[in-house]
């Protein structure tokens, strides 16, 4: 049942990301991501990560795909201001190279023996995992923090709004 | 459940070349970012289902922290956008071609 | 976390705090050179700390080594972090950079190479490098007044995503494949059974490749490196050409020496895509009429050699590779120090028309470069020759001799290219004009470096022997 | 008293090699002051010709393997040491050196452009060629063998002639080609001895014991030769060489034609040949065969050369040819007339270049087309100019006959036909030679102009190798004896 | 005085030499000029202080050691002996006087330091070659006497041809003097000595082959110094020097060098028929080549300088009929009278306005001073060979030797000396009649003859026509004194029926006499010259000029010309600039892959992560097969 609903959603996943990177309008793609990011959400909840799959919601499609539909919003790039001029000249070539790399990177994966193992019943509570976060990898964490505040440095460096003589 | 440990892989491996597609396919500064997005995410669902078939916690840790990093990166990233946008009112990324040789 | 585990890791707290400390700083008090003296005084103080004060745990938190080798390149890293300050001093306050803000990321991507270099666990290693990655990004497009520096901000930024991607799936494919993220056994790991690589530790170990491939732009992931260096300012190009790489290079050592007999199957990759960096490289630089892009190239072949340092997986190989490293560090970042105390109001010296005749106007700083191009080149007696020897040697130790031949074709090429900017920089030209005078800082940097370059040619047993001692 | 007794030799060597450089470093540093680093030049040149000459009357005439020998512990990382050795072919070597860089000083008093830095490389030159002819430890010889390149290269690429990039630029990789390979070949021998011995050293001494398989050798044995052929340099490897000497200052060319072409023969003498005896048995005849080719070609495209000085510069390699067609012969006659012909060549053809610049100097052109009729206007500067050529020619009494028929006569013992054919090149040395002196200092003046004869500091320059040709042409022994003991040693040593 | 002293001999010439080289410009004039003269008749008077050291065995006079290395031990020394001696005497007499000639030849000269200087220089080389004790030594003399006659056959260097005519001397001689040196060589490997009487002790232990090739090698030498065929073609043109070097250098001393050389080895170059009969061959074939030449000749000198050939071939002729007495008596009478012709000659230029065509000369009999004339005689019936001049005897006792020769093929060789002779006398005449006979019929104006131009000549003159008595054949009651003076130097002693001897001097004097009538005949009164192809053929002294040049400097300069070009410029250079080339091209390609678009570095990724999978993929593969 659960295996059967596993692929289920796996393929939700893919077609939702396929849409996705082929919608013209970027809002439109975002939409059809954070769909795909659901199902995804829905894959970790199968394997037993009830806590990522929260977070997957939370942060990835409340917060980063959000911030980017707001900028998409902001810059108003609607599709018309955007281009994507298919042009087979250039995507032939590489949808070949991503199909061909599709089919090598599956077949790969299938060739390792540990591939037929199957995957047991799994649960981790969130619990746990928040004790290895503030146990074992508290340093990680902080790291990420770090990180974190200098990104926002960042943010604000790159962001802020151009001065007189900048920008030429 | 009962899933071979390498169809989770495969369908990872699927979402990152399609990610990677996103990336190779669209010259737009944003699409390719999201491009980006999708191959982390691919990334994670290896390492969740690779906790759960390693019955471990250090996977899902990584997510977490895997998630964290993304959106820092993504701040920076959007940031950077902007400020693109706002030098040169286009966000395709082959009109940045200023250096080449 | 223990407090020993905390005093085992004072210099990364040095840093980092340092970093915040001084960011806090800038936000209420925006003079530059205090800001600056107290950055540099910081990384001198990660330096001191990590050469004085002996960790009392091998290990800190299961994440990072605390051993010699560790802490030899936590000091490489905060000197280096040091000098890019020097180096950066004027560039910041001409261009009105807020100095806290760029003192602050340059120690924090200090403290991540430092961490990097030092990484026993996977999730180490990826959150070093993204630490670093990040502050390059910012960095690289700090000069708000340069259409270029954006430019290269922006590709920098795409790239390293990308890369950031395969580091992260190919982490996991690995963990997946062993089942643990810490770092002997991981790789450790993957060879369990049968003692070579099954399709998974292939793929993992491929996909980490092409991310390190792309930090320490190996061919064919190196096309980004010319352009970016342009873009950025000099001193920030200093810091990408040798702090992130190098610190990229100690990972791949510290994981290669312990990656085992998983190392027979990814030889032939490695040797391959050491030979194509070697040549893309030289002949790269070969067609170049922008010194900085000619440097971009010269680190890609720079990176190439190495690479066959590691390849021989022999101690020797190690030895030569650290000392290879710490050379180039030296040398590259005394290289774009020049670039950078040249710059003025019209940016900095680049196309060869500009460098033409320099050294009747600048003579002391053009010599210093000729013998720090001298040292890339690898000429006898300066420390470039001691590297490349060592690095040959470890070649021939392990029997490659075919790579040897196309190092021995790449350093022919980059002494061409490198003896025809020495002669750019002496041919007589009128209307050469001069450039700034560069300022206490900087001159302090390209005497440490090409002083550095020299001893080091001269004298390279001292470093060599506490090289040996240290390997992992 | 007792406490003297067992002091360390006195660095002799070392101070040959020190002392230019630090006169280089200084006239760097007094770079403003032009008359300064003239006479620092001067004085530091003539220091070391003192030192050298001091070495040769008091160290010269002893008979053990080396007069001098110097050790220290270098870089034990690899087992390198600093190891300098003399014996009598060195003293010669470096002798010549010291007292040619006089001359290259003294003919360098007229550079206008950047005084200091010109003398300043001619010095580094000096000390890098002393390094050259005195390490005993293979990676000491190479630092030296690359080092005595770039002043070289500098020397060409700033103050040369109107092709001088292309020039200095050919010059440098095409010797850098051969002695990267000798590199190869040298850690590559520096492996194999250390995996037979467990000791890992490069001292060329303790490499003579390794070894080696047939296949070995030979290519370690080409490895070295890559680099000593292209720098001698054998036809047809010489093509870099007519242009650098070309395009050349005065004193580089100087020091370029009488110095530093005597390394790659000398590298032969000193490492190719004692530590691969049974490739170097193999190779003697094609090694013949090619000194004889390009004795010939370069005699014959010497005699189509309307440019002095590429003409000069033919003749050069072809008396080289001549040099190593001794050391083919492998015959202690041969070998003594060989080296003795590298010191006087060094002179002639030095001093040659001189006269060539000083022309130059007066009348603006090298070309035999617009010179002539030099006797009626500047005497003494042809007279000069007729000794040295009718010395390159080989007039006995002067000091290249001393040197060719030792090389003959050594060489006819051995291989008879070899020795004839050269006598042939012999004629055609000659010819060029005459066609050269009839087309410079005979025939009618062919610009009316009234020329300085030469100045008190040319003959400083030319008198002593004046003097030293006909000494060298009438009473070699003196520099034959220092000879004996090491070319014995060498060949003793030698084949199997 | 003690024997170390021989060496002053040479070293007098050489440091009045090298005195007038260094400083003959600031010396006053005079003192040059006399030291100069001074130089050589001090050797001269040396000569005969130390005649007693070269009775018997001789003197050996070690000076100092030149070259030491493993055999070979060559020092600077001097073997005065009775083959060397009267040639000493010789050369320093007849140079002595022909100083003093030059000394009145050159007084308008500015340059005069470096002639006597080179003079000097020349006699002491050519003293070097006399009295050589190895054959290093011989060598050396042998190169300087080379060297200075290019330097003053080009002494007038202004004009081009002169400085032309004394290179190709050097290099024509310098062929020969290979030849020398690959028997120098091949004597050092055979017997391991390069000292002449040592190698003359060893001679009959080398083996026969080994001796014919090193005699045929010698020949070849001493046929560069004198001018014998086949490198004969530079001393026509040598004339372009002053006139004093032309007399000492071209006809008296350097161009018999290489009969003195074939005396010196003769114990060895005797021991093969072969070489012996190719060395007659040689001589004879030049002495009638010359000859003819001479015939055609319009300028004096030239005329001499092919009689100079020819006569030098009779010596040769000699050596080969085995009679080194024959040749040396040859050789000194010829060194008087041929000096005597040619300074006479630099008279009668002098007289003419510096006019050398005979056929613009005329009545110089009554023109100029009259024992001119005379002396001019003198030397002209010597060279013709009149009976009972010294060119006669010396010439007949040639003739002798080879009529007595044991092997008949050189009856063939007597026939051409004798028809030599005829011609000698014939041209010879010519020369008297077109010089001194009929009227004036050049334009020039005379010059001034300074006294010292006039008497040196008397002397020569003198000797040239009693030179006889210095080996007068016992036929006509002589003692051959010059012959018992060699002793077992003199080579085959000459034995021959009186009846035949007399014979062969009546067939002479009708030889003389004829060519006499001939020339008589011809040139009584003058008649302008026919040109026709013989004549202008005889007068390029049959072509040989053209011939080498077609068949050896044309291929020279075309091989030079593709050795430059062809092969550095064209071939090895280009190689390079491709190799160059090559480069610079494939870093264009590399460069074009950085367009500078962020999409097609992420692209390059992509490619390399494919090739990566393919490779991996492959590899397992493979890899499953074991």
């Amino acid at each position: 049942m659960t295996t059967v609903l596993f692929y289920i959603l796996g393929f939700i996943m893919l077609t939702a990301t396929l849409l996705c990177i082929t919608r013209r309008n970027p809002v439109h793609a975002v939409i059809y991501l954070v769909a795909g990011f659901f199902a995804l959400a829905l894959m970790f909840y199968l394997l037993g990560a009830p806590l990522v799959a929260a977070w997957q919601i939370i942060v990835y499609a409340g917060a980063i795909m959000v911030l980017f539909l707001f900028i998409i919003m902001m810059l108003g790039l609607a599709p018309q201001e955007t281009p994507e001029g298919p042009g087979w000249r250039r995507w032939g070539p590489l949808v070949l190279l991503s199909a061909s790399l599709m089919v090598c990177t599956v077949l790969l994966i299938m060739q390792d023996p540990a591939a037929g193992k199957e995957i047991g019943d799994f649960y981790l509570a969130p619990q746990a995992v928040g004790e290895a976060l503030f146990g074992r990898y508290v340093l990680a964490v902080e790291m990420v923090s770090f990180q974190l505040l200098f990104a926002t440095i960042g943010a604000y460096l790159l962001g802020r709004p151009l001065s007189r003589g900048e920008g030429q | 459940m009962m899933i071979p440990f390498g169809h989770a892989l495969s369908f990872a491996a699927a979402l990152f070349v399609l990610g990677l597609t996103c990336v190779l396919l669209r010259r737009q500064v944003i699409m390719i970012l999201i491009g980006v997005e999708i191959m982390l995410n691919a990334a994670s669902l290896v390492f969740v289902s690779a906790s759960a078939y390693w019955q471990q916690v250090d996977g899902q840790v990584f997510v977490i922290l895997l998630m964290a990093i993304t959106a820092a990166e993504v701040a920076v990233a959007l940031a950077m956008v902007v400020y693109l946008w706002r030098r040169k009112r286009t966000l395709v990324a082959d009109e940045f071609n200023g250096m080449s040789g | 976390m223990s407090l020993s585990d905390l005093l085992a890791m004072l210099p990364i707290l040095i840093l980092a705090f340092g970093a915040t400390a001084i960011l806090m700083a800038g936000a209420w008090y925006r003079e530059p050179l205090p800001l600056l003296a107290g950055g540099i005084v910081t990384a001198l103080l990660g330096a001191l700390s990590a050469g004085l004060v002996t960790p009392p745990v091998p290990e800190i938190a299961g994440l990072f080594s605390a051993g010699g080798y560790a802490r030899f390149y936590t000091i490489v890293w905060s000197l280096l972090a040091a000098a890019g300050l020097m180096t950066g001093s004027r560039y910041i306050i001409e261009k009105r950079i807020g100095a806290g803000e760029y003192v602050s990321l340059v120690l924090y991507a200090a403290a991540g190479m430092a961490l990097l270099s030092s990484a026993t666990h996977l999730i180490g290693l990826f959150i070093a490098l993204e630490t670093f990655t990040l502050a390059f990004y910012i960095l690289i497009a700090s000069n708000r007044n340069c259409a270029l520096a954006a430019e290269a901000g922006l590709k920098y930024l795409l790239l390293g995503a990308v890369a950031t991607g395969f580091m992260a799936f190919g982490i996991a494919v690995i963990y997946a494949a062993s089942g643990s993220l810490v770092l002997p056994d991981a790789v450790m790991r993957l060879t369990a059974e049968t003692g070579e690589l099954q399709a998974w530790g292939l793929l993992g170990w491929g996909m980490i490749l092409i991310a390190i491939g792309f930090k320490i732009s190996l061919a064919p992931f190196h096309l980004w490196t010319p352009d970016v260096y342009q873009g950025a300012p000099a001193p920030v190009t200093g810091l990408l050409a040798t702090g992130s790489k190098g610190a990229v290079v100690a990972a791949l050592v510290g994981l290669l020496a312990m990656s085992g007999p998983a190392w027979n199957d990814l030889t032939d990759l490695v040797w391959l895509l050491a030979a194509l960096t070697m040549l893309a490289g030289a002949f790269g630089a070969l067609g170049q009429s922008n010194l900085k892009r000619l440097l971009a190239y010269s680190s890609v072949t720079h990176m190439g050699t190495l690479l066959v340092g590691v390849l021989c997986q022999t101690s020797e190989g190690f030895a030569a590779t650290t000392f290879y490293v710490v050379v180039y560090v030296v040398t590259s970042l005394g290289a774009f120090a020049v670039i950078a105390s040249l710059a003025d109001g019209r940016g900095e010296p680049m196309t060869f028309d500009q460098w033409r005749g320099l050294g009747y106007r600048h003579p002391v700083r053009c010599g210093v470069l000729v013998l720090l191009l001298l040292s890339l080149a690898g000429l006898p007696a300066t420390a470039g020759f001691m590297a490349k020897f060592a690095v040959f040697h470890a070649a021939l130790q392990s029997g490659y001799i075919g790579l040897l031949m196309i190092g021995i074709l790449a350093s022919v090429i980059s002494f061409a290219f490198y003896l025809r900017v020495t002669m750019l920089l002496f041919q007589p030209d009128e209307q050469a004009s001069s450039w700034h005078q560069g300022s206490v800082f900087e001159h302090t940097v390209l005497a440490v470096c090409s002083s550095a370059v020299l001893v080091l040619g001269l004298f390279p047993g001292l470093l060599f022997g506490l090289i040996r001692q240290l390997l992992p | 008293m007792n406490a003297f007794a067992n002091l360390p030799q006195f660095p002799w060597m070392s101070l040959l090699i020190m002392m230019p450089l630090c006169g280089a470093l200084l006239c760097l540093l007094h770079g403003k002051r032009t008359n300064d680093c003239r006479g620092l030049a001067l004085a530091t040149a003539l220091a070391t010709f003192g030192v050298a000459l001091y070495l040769f009357v008091c160290h010269g005439q002893g008979n053990e393997r080396w007069l001098l020998y110097e050790d220290v512990n270098w870089i034990p990382a690899y087992g390198i040491r600093y190891v300098l050795a003399m014996d009598g072919i060195a003293l010669l070597m470096v002798l010549l050196t010291a007292f040619m860089q006089i001359s290259a000083v003294l003919l360098a008093w007229r550079v206008e452009r950047h005084v200091g830095s010109f003398f300043a490389l001619l010095l580094l030159l000096e000390s890098g060629l002393m390094g050259i002819f005195l390490a005993y430890d293979l990676v000491l010889f190479y630092l030296f063998w690359e080092v005595a390149l770039i002043p070289m290269f500098f020397l060409i690429s700033v103050w040369g002639g109107e092709q001088r990039r292309r020039a200095a630029l050919k010059f440098f990789l095409y010797t850098l080609v051969g002695s990267l390979c000798m590199l190869v070949a040298i850690i590559a021998l520096y492996q194999i001895n250390g995996a037979q011995t467990g000791a890992y050293t490069f001292v060329i001494g303790d490499l003579l014991k390794t070894q080696l398989t047939a296949a070995q050798e030979g290519w370690l044995f080409a490895g070295f030769l890559a680099a000593f052929v292209v720098k001698s340099p054998l036809v047809p490897f010489h093509t870099w060489l007519t242009d650098a000497l070309t395009e050349a200052p005065a004193a580089g060319s100087l020091d370029l034609t009488g110095l530093l072409l005597k390394t790659g023969i000398y590298g032969l003498i000193r490492v190719a040949f004692p530590l691969f005896p049974n490739a170097t048995a193999d190779f003697l005849p094609i090694l013949g065969i090619l000194a004889l080719a390009g004795l010939f070609h370069a005699a014959w495209s010497a005699y189509h050369q309307d440019d002095i000085k590429r003409l000069l510069a033919y003749s050069s390699i072809s008396h080289l040819g001549l040099v190593v067609l001794g050391l083919a012969a492998w015959q202690l006659t041969a070998w003594e007339g060989s080296i003795l012909l590298m010191v006087t060549h060094g002179i002639t053809t030095g001093a040659l270049f001189v006269l060539v610049a000083l022309i130059r100097e007066r009348t603006g052109t090298r070309s035999m087309q617009e010179l002539g009729g030099l006797w009626g206007q500047a005497p003494c500067l042809a007279a000069l100019f007729l000794l040295f050529s009718l010395a390159s020619l080989g007039l006995p009494g002067l000091a290249n006959f001393a040197g060719e028929i030792l090389v003959l006569l050594g060489t006819f013992q051995e291989h008879p036909v070899w020795a004839v054919v050269a006598l042939l090149g012999v004629v055609f040395a000659a010819a060029y030679m005459l066609r050269l002196v009839q087309g410079v200092i005979w025939g009618p003046a062919k610009a009316e102009r009234t020329l300085p004869d030469l100045t008190m500091r040319e003959w400083l320059m030319l008198l002593p190798m004046a003097i030293l040709v006909v000494w060298l042409g009438l009473y070699p022994a003196p520099f034959l004896a220092p000879l004996h003991g090491a070319v014995a040693t060498l060949l003793a040593g030698g084949l199997p | 005085m003690s024997e170390s002293l021989l060496f002053l001999i040479p070293l007098l010439p050489l440091c009045c030499a090298v005195i007038n080289m260094l400083f003959g410009m600031r010396l006053p004039r005079l003192f040059a000029e006399i030291m100069a003269v001074t130089g050589v008749a001090g050797a001269f008077l040396l000569t005969i202080l130390f005649w007693g050291y070269a009775e018997g065995e001789g003197t050996r006079v070690v000076i100092f050691t030149w070259l030491n290395s493993g055999a070979v031990d060559v020092s600077f020394a001097m073997n005065f002996d009775r083959l060397a001696a009267p040639m000493t005497l010789m050369v320093t007499g007849v140079a002595t006087l022909i100083h003093l000639y030059a000394v009145g030849y050159m007084h308008e000269e500015e340059d005069y330091a470096r002639f006597f200087g080179l003079l000097n220089l020349f006699v002491f080389a050519m003293l070097a070659i006399i009295l050589a004790d190895n054959l290093l030594v011989l060598f050396l003399g042998w190169e300087g006497v080379g060297l200075c006659s290019y330097g003053l056959i080009g002494f007038w260097y202004r004009k081009l041809e002169n400085a032309k005519a004394g290179t190709k001397a050097f290099l024509v001689t310098r062929v020969g003097d290979v030849f020398l040196a690959i028997a120098l060589l091949w004597l050092f490997a055979a017997t391991g000595t390069l000292n002449i009487s040592e190698i003359n002790a060893q001679a009959a232990s080398i083996s026969p082959g080994v001796v014919i090739a090193l005699s045929l090698l010698l020949l070849l030498g001493a046929c560069g110094k004198s001018a014998q065929l086949p490198l004969m073609t530079w001393l026509a043109d040598a004339m372009a020097g002053p006139t004093p070097v032309s007399a000492l250098i071209h006809a008296a001393t350097m161009v018999t060098a290489g009969v003195y050389l074939l005396c010196r080895l003769f114990p060895l170059v005797s021991l093969s028929a072969v070489g012996m009969t190719a060395i007659t061959a040689i001589g004879a074939l030049t002495a009638l080549y010359a000859a003819t030449c001479a015939m055609a000749q319009r300028e004096i000198k030239r005329v001499l300088a092919y009689s100079t050939m020819s006569q030098v071939g009779y010596m040769f002729m000699a050596v080969g009929a085995g009679t080194v007495t024959g040749a040396m008596f040859h050789l000194l009478t010829h060194a008087f009278f041929k000096a005597v012709l040619f300074m006479a000659a630099g008279c009668v230029i002098h007289l003419a306005g510096d006019e050398n065509d005979i056929y613009k000369m005329g009545g110089m009999a009554r023109r100029g001073p009259v024992e001119l004339f005379w002396v001019f005689l003198a030397g002209a019936v010597c060279l013709a060979g009149l009976p009972l001049t010294g060119g006669f005897f010396s010439k007949d006792g040639i003739l002798l030797a080879l009529f007595t020769h044991p092997d008949p093929a050189y009856r063939v060789f007597w026939l051409i000396g004798v028809l030599t002779a005829l011609l000698t006398a014939f041209y010879t005449f010519r020369l008297v009649y077109l010089v001194f006979a009929g009227e004036w019929r050049g334009t020039g104006h005379p010059h001034a003859i300074p006294l010292q131009m006039r008497w040196p000549l008397w002397p020569l003159a003198l000797l040239g026509l009693v030179g006889g008595m210095l080996n007068l054949p016992a036929l006509v009651g002589g003692d051959e004194m010059l012959h018992h003076w060699y002793g077992d130097l003199a080579g085959r002693a000459v034995t021959a029926s009186h009846s035949t001897e007399w014979m062969l001097i009546g067939f002479a004097v009708a030889i003389v006499a004829l060519g006499w009538f001939a020339a008589h005949w011809r040139y009584r009164n003058y008649r302008p010259p026919v040109e026709n192809r013989v004549s202008r053929f005889l007068l390029n002294g049959w072509q040989a000029d053209a011939l080498v040049d077609r068949l050896l400097v044309r291929p020279f300069t075309v091989m030079a010309r593709f050795c430059s070009s062809g092969c550095d410029r064209s071939l090895f250079d280009g190689t390079l600039e491709g190799l160059a080339k090559m480069a610079t091209r494939y870093s264009a390609l590399l460069v074009q892959l950085a367009t500078g678009r962020a999409t097609t570095y992420l692209s390059a990724f992509a490619w390399g992560f494919l090739v990566l999978l393919g490779w991996f993929l492959l590899k397992l593969v493979n890899g499953g097969g074991h």
